[in-house]
């Protein structure tokens, strides 16, 4: 049993008396490829804003690498190795690719690095590691151009490839891959496969099983705020509870297509 | 003596309170249903002043008629503010509608509208110089003077109608239908265009309502006042902003109690500190109102917040 | 340079200056409708530096620009607690309340305004102008530039990703307020007197125009925004009240033909490539 | 490109042409406000200048030359002034100008003045101590304090109840402040007269209840204004609705003949000084009725012509006068030294205009006439002539 990187315990929260997060415990594994699963409104992306910092708990706590995040503003958690991306693209829209790229880095750039130019900044500045990553996601011909201009599945990739940047211990993707085709879905797992093999932790939510099963290990299971099954994958189709919550749920159920 | 003085001030404050609500109805109307700082609203105002005065003294341009009875000349002045306000939604918010979808996002109706605030001012500047006017009414010197009071009658008459026009519109806005239209653009204007309203029919009506405000205003400035002026616009517009502020935006009854505020504390700080002082109290109020509690006193919270 | 060319330089270039303080803000995404304000602290500051200690010019302009730099600075953290619509309404208060407190400040000359002892030439005005201009690309072109431009587009992202949005705007409304009480100085010194009622709310609005027209995505925008603004009525100067008329024409035509400015990211994009085919820019 | 060949060389020859008559004239700046805020008073001023100009002119210009005058439109903002100074100064070679017409922007441009060498004679400014420890700086006004002197002379000879007089002045317009807070104070205790503390008005302010207020508690004999003519109509109008029954008095701020109707019928009674009066002599006579008739041809509307209006039309007569004496040729190449005559020029010169005769300057500005002016009737009429002060 490995070390567990992210610990969430009893973490509760409420908006304007729903409850959206109720008493949600587990535990994510250092270098485990972890997915966060369960219908809509289920709480995910909640929960997710509130490792993140966007949202403070109302209840309980969040550990990171066994330091408790409560009262870490959201600013500096990407500092302590803990970088997500979002489930609707939120890229800048008036900044080019590489530069969207490049403010992944900010948090581990030294001080000196912030008043150089970016077009002349050297390698430590982070730039050619920036055009590296770009080329092996293959969108290199894009990244003098405004993002607004681009693709939905180029968008994706590069919200991934920004929240890589920040040289996270914990990666968490909010929908990878939502949106992208066949192709594209395989290449972001290729990726993501190889980002696991780097040591970085993966904790992401999505909705396309067939994904998620080739890529994770570990899967939690939410629904209507509360943690329903927590524990291999490979067990989650014999699990009652998982069962029942998505046969109560209309035809285009995710589990389905597992 | 002292306390009927004060006494009497405070009468003045309600007063000149009254030139500032429908001014600041008119901004307000405009933030809280569009999202939309609104900069030609003074042009519009003094718009309406200055044509009814042109047309009080010289008559229809090219010699089309002798001077218009003044209450006429007014009128026109506030149909001619009605379609400058339709002239400003048609090139500022409905542009961006047919362009960007929403037009809340950006400063651009505000860039735009400050456009049409140079246009109008220096239309009427170039036709009729930078003069204080006199606008002569039947209404000189109609005052009640009561228990040591005095009170201009064309002013507390105008302090009434300004109230009664604000009752009128929040009548409109929540039980009409087109108030219930005009609410659902105000929470949402893309789910409003879903629900099936006709965005593009009915915004037009916030700016005929502008229009008219501004032009009731203007007029009632006239007749009390006695004057019109290419400035009396920048005048009465910026102390209008500072009670849409007060009052919160997007509130129209909050228009009404932060005119009077405004109305009042000018007046007081006057008769205390001097002129010179007033400009100082206005507006530190407002700043520490925008700064501590920017909902005003009936705002709501989500109102303005939104990035340009 | 023949004097009508000398004097239309200065007014540009102060304009240039003025028009970059309220870039930098802008650039962070927060609109300062109280330019005249901030400009006046450092036309005032510059005048009582200049007649009271006789500071040599450098140093006068440099204090100028420190103390509308540290005004902007305390002013700032209670007005970047508003957003929006409120922070264009804070900013614009300010800079009424500080017209108020000169006109009724005997000190400072009141409403007759404070003549200025020393004054300076066209050529100050512009090296001046120059340095700001450089300094603001030099800014933008950095990481730290990146970081306003991301706060600019998603504050909440730009958090997450590390970057400290409140020193961010809180700097740079404080580097904006510098740079007007810059321009303020300039102005004091080359004309040679200040009045409150100069700086009015007209002169804020302007300002802000010359940015938004310019547009605030790239540093080119204040500089052609001012530039456009400050020229082409000079080039109307024939139609008398119609020139103001013509230029709020152009204000509504620009709007509806670019509505982000005049230089916006993809536009600079596509003449670069156009230019430079090949190389693909930062 | 061939086409354009011919074009080119025409607009050069026009080009030359016209050069070439420009040298035969004597060219004289002129700052004018044809836009901006003051707009109002300063138009008409630019009436009587052509009107001047056109005079001189058919009488055979000066030692035979043409006066040329070379216009540049402020827009009452000091930035332009200031640019309109360096314009006029360096680029069209003027041997003087007139303007600008307010003292926010005299201020500013006086200073160009100095430093281009070159006399600036401002038409309507009369703030206090503009032209001080200034050598190029000129005015062709009278100060607002001696005028306002002149009236109380005329009432001390008049013996016009004066037992106690209130003061309301505009606080955010420089000459009414200074005028305001220091002059009618230091004038009023000089002359014996009571006054209450001075109550300010904003230029922007156009309900006056509040400052009004206690002035009508204290019903003083008079009540003396400083501002321009907008800002003493809001005083009257508030004066008389809260019951005032004494009298307006100012000093030449207000005297524009445009009053009559600004004002109304609340008018009556009032009592100022006015720098020109139509009926002073048979010279200002005609000049107020060629003026009327100018400015209606010009679509400007004018009941009389405004002390300015006079000032800026003698002010052009006067450089020309000088112009003679002192045999200024207008050449390039004596710019400076026209430029240096027409300031000394100046120094020793004696003047009959519209405005007075053999008027003169002590200091920088010019000695002037005043006139006592009361409205009866709807009508300027004249109480007491002033004559000027001795250089």
């Amino acid at each position: 049993m490995s070390r567990s990187i992210l610990k969430l315990s009893n973490v509760s929260k409420s908006f304007g008396g729903v409850k959206v997060l109720e008493n949600v415990s587990f535990d994510v594994e250092q270098g485990s490829r972890h997915a966060l699963i369960g219908p809509n409104g289920a709480g995910k992306t909640t929960l997710f804003n509130v490792i993140s910092g966007i949202h403070e708990p109302d209840k309980g706590s969040v550990f990171f690498e066994e330091k408790d995040l409560n009262g870490v503003p959201s600013r500096k958690r990407i500092k302590e190795g803990l970088s997500r991306s979002f489930q609707n693209i939120r890229l800048m829209p008036h900044l080019s690719v590489l530069e969207n790229v490049m403010l992944g880095q900010h948090s581990r750039v030294p001080f000196i690095d912030m008043i150089k130019p970016l077009s002349l900044a050297s390698k430590s500045a982070g730039k050619d590691e920036a055009i590296e990553t770009l080329n092996s996601f293959g969108i290199d011909l894009h990244r003098g151009q405004t993002v607004s201009s681009l693709p939905y599945g180029i968008r994706k990739k590069i919200e991934v490839v920004r929240a890589l940047m920040a040289g996270p211990r914990l990666l968490m993707l909010d929908e990878p891959a939502a949106g992208l085709n066949t192709v594209e879905t395989n290449t972001l797992r290729d990726f993501l496969n190889e980002v696991s093999s780097r040591g970085i932790t993966l904790l992401l939510v999505d909705h396309d099983m067939p994904f998620v099963n080739s890529l994770c290990t570990q899967v939690s299971v939410m629904n209507f705020g509360q943690l329903i099954y927590d524990g291999p994958i490979s067990e989650l189709r014999n699990d009652k509870k998982v069962l029942e919550a998505y046969l109560g749920m209309d035809e285009d159920t995710e589990l389905s297509n597992a | 003596m002292l306390f009927e003085q004060v006494l009497q001030q405070i009468i003045n404050g309600l007063m000149l309170g009254s030139i500032y609500i429908s001014v600041a109805v008119a901004f307000t109307l405009a933030i809280g249903i569009l999202n939309f700082l609104n900069f030609t609203i003074p042009a519009l105002y003094m718009l309406a002043g200055m044509v009814g005065w042109s047309l009080s003294h010289y008559g229809l341009p090219f010699g089309l008629s002798g001077p218009i009875h003044w209450g006429l000349a007014l009128v026109i002045g506030i149909i001619c503010a009605i379609l400058a306000s339709l002239l400003v939604e048609r090139f500022t918010y409905r542009y961006f509608k047919m362009k960007h979808g929403d037009a809340t996002e950006h400063a651009i109706p505000l860039v735009s509208s400050l456009g049409f605030l140079l246009i109008f001012e220096y239309l009427i500047l170039i036709a009729h110089g930078s003069d204080t006017r006199g606008f002569s009414t039947p209404f000189t010197n109609l005052d009640w003077k009561t228990a040591g009071f005095i009170i201009s009658i064309p002013q507390l008459a105008s302090l009434i109608l300004s109230i009664l026009i604000v009752a009128a519109l929040s009548f409109l806005l929540s039980r009409t239908k087109v108030g219930r239209a005009l609410r659902a653009i105000a929470e949402n204007p893309d789910a409003a265009t879903m629900m099936g309203i006709d965005v593009d029919r009915i915004v037009p009506i916030v700016f005929i309502l502008i229009g008219f405000l501004c032009g009731i205003s203007a007029s009632i400035f006239a007749i009390n006042y006695h004057e019109v002026s290419p400035y009396m616009g920048d005048h009465v517009g910026t102390k209008a902003i500072a009670a849409m502020v007060i009052g919160g935006l997007g509130s129209v009854w909050g228009a009404i109690a932060g005119g009077l505020i405004v109305g009042l504390s000018e007046t007081l700080s006057i008769y205390f500190f001097g002129a010179s002082s007033a400009q100082i109290t206005v507006w530190s109020l407002l700043l520490i109102l925008v700064v501590f509690k920017p909902t005003g006193l009936f705002g709501h919270n989500a109102i303005g917040k939104g990035k340009f | 340079m023949s004097g009508y060319l000398a004097g239309v330089l200065a007014i540009l270039g102060i304009n240039i200056i003025f028009a970059y303080s309220i870039y930098i803000t802008a650039a962070t995404g927060q609109l300062n409708l109280g330019g005249a304000g901030f400009q006046a602290i450092g036309a005032y500051a510059c005048a009582i530096l200049s007649n009271e200690i006789g500071l040599p010019i450098s140093l006068t302009l440099m204090f100028s620009a420190i103390l509308g730099g540290a005004i902007s600075f305390l002013i700032a953290f209670p007005v970047l607690r508003t957003k929006g619509v409120y922070m264009v309404l804070a900013t614009f208060a300010i800079a009424e309340i500080v017209a108020g407190i000169i006109l009724n400040s005997s000190y400072l000359g009141g409403p007759t305004g404070m003549i200025i002892n020393t004054y300076i030439e066209t050529e100050v005005v512009l090296i001046v102008a120059i340095i700001v201009i450089l300094l603001s690309f030099y800014m933008m072109s950095t990481r730290i530039g990146l970081a306003m431009r991301a706060v600019h587009d998603d504050e909440a992202v730009a958090d997450l990703m590390g970057v400290n949005k409140r020193a961010i705007q809180v700097g740079a409304f404080a580097l904006g307020g510098a740079i007007a009480g810059l321009s303020g100085g300039l102005y004091a010194l080359y004309f040679g007197f200040i009045e409150a009622q100069y700086f009015n709310a007209n002169i804020s609005i302007f300002v802000l125009l010359y940015v938004l027209i310019g547009g605030t995505q790239t540093a080119w925008g204040p500089l052609l925004g001012a530039s456009f603004f400050t020229l082409i009525p000079e080039a109307l100067r024939i139609g008398d009240d119609w020139r103001f008329f013509i230029f709020g024409v152009i204000i509504v035509a620009m709007m509806i033909l670019r509505p982000e400015g005049i230089v916006t990211r993809d536009a600079l994009d596509r003449v670069s490539t156009r230019l430079f085919p090949g190389k693909s820019n930062v | 490109m061939k086409k354009l060949k011919p074009i080119i060389w025409g607009v050069l020859a026009l080009f030359l042409c016209v050069s070439g008559g420009i040298a035969d004239t004597l060219k004289i700046g002129h700052i004018a406000g044809r836009t901006g805020w003051l707009k109002g008073p300063a138009l008409p001023a630019t009436v009587a200048v052509d009107m001047a100009v056109k005079e001189i002119n058919a009488a055979g210009g000066v030692n035979g030359k043409m006066i040329e005058i070379i216009e540049f439109d402020s827009g009452s903002d000091p930035k332009q002034a200031a640019l309109a100074a360096r314009t006029l100064a360096q680029d069209h070679d003027v041997l003087a100008i007139l303007g600008p017409f307010s003292s926010g922007e005299a201020q500013v441009a006086f200073n160009v003045a100095e430093r281009e060498k070159i006399v600036m004679m401002s038409n309507a400014s009369s703030a206090p101590g503009l032209t001080k420890d200034k050598e190029w700086a000129w005015r062709i006004t009278e100060d607002e304090g001696k005028q306002f002197a002149r009236l109380l002379k005329t009432f001390n000879e008049k013996d016009v109840a004066r037992d106690s007089v209130d003061i309301v002045y505009v606080s955010d317009e420089a000459i009414s402040a200074v005028v305001g807070t220091k002059l009618y104070p230091f004038l009023l205790k000089k002359f014996g007269i009571k006054h209450g503390e001075p109550v300010a008005i904003t230029y922007k302010s156009f309900d006056l209840a509040p400052q009004i207020a206690p002035i009508v508690a204290n019903n003083p004999d008079m009540v003396a204004v400083a501002g321009l003519p907008e800002n003493a109509s809001k005083t009257i109008r508030e004066l008389k609705r809260q019951g005032y029954k004494g009298r307006m008095i100012g000093s030449q701020i207000f005297a524009d003949p445009n009053i009559l109707e600004l004002f109304g019928d609340l008018a009556e009674g009032t009592t100022f000084m006015a720098g020109f009066h139509a009926d002073s002599s048979s010279k200002a006579k005609a000049f107020n009725e060629k003026f009327l008739k100018e400015t209606k041809a010009a679509g400007i509307k004018k009941l009389g012509a405004h002390h300015t209006d006079a000032q800026s039309y003698d002010a052009i007569h006067l450089f020309a006068k000088v112009m003679k004496e002192q045999n200024v040729s207008g050449t390039k190449s004596s710019l400076t030294a026209d430029r240096l005559a027409i300031k000394e020029g100046l120094k020793t010169v004696k003047f009959s205009g519209i405005l007075g005769d053999n008027l003169c300057f002590s200091g920088n500005d010019a000695e002037l006439p005043g006139y006592v002016i009361q409205i009866k009737d709807q009508k300027w009429t004249l109480i007491a002539s002033h004559a000027p002060d001795p250089c």
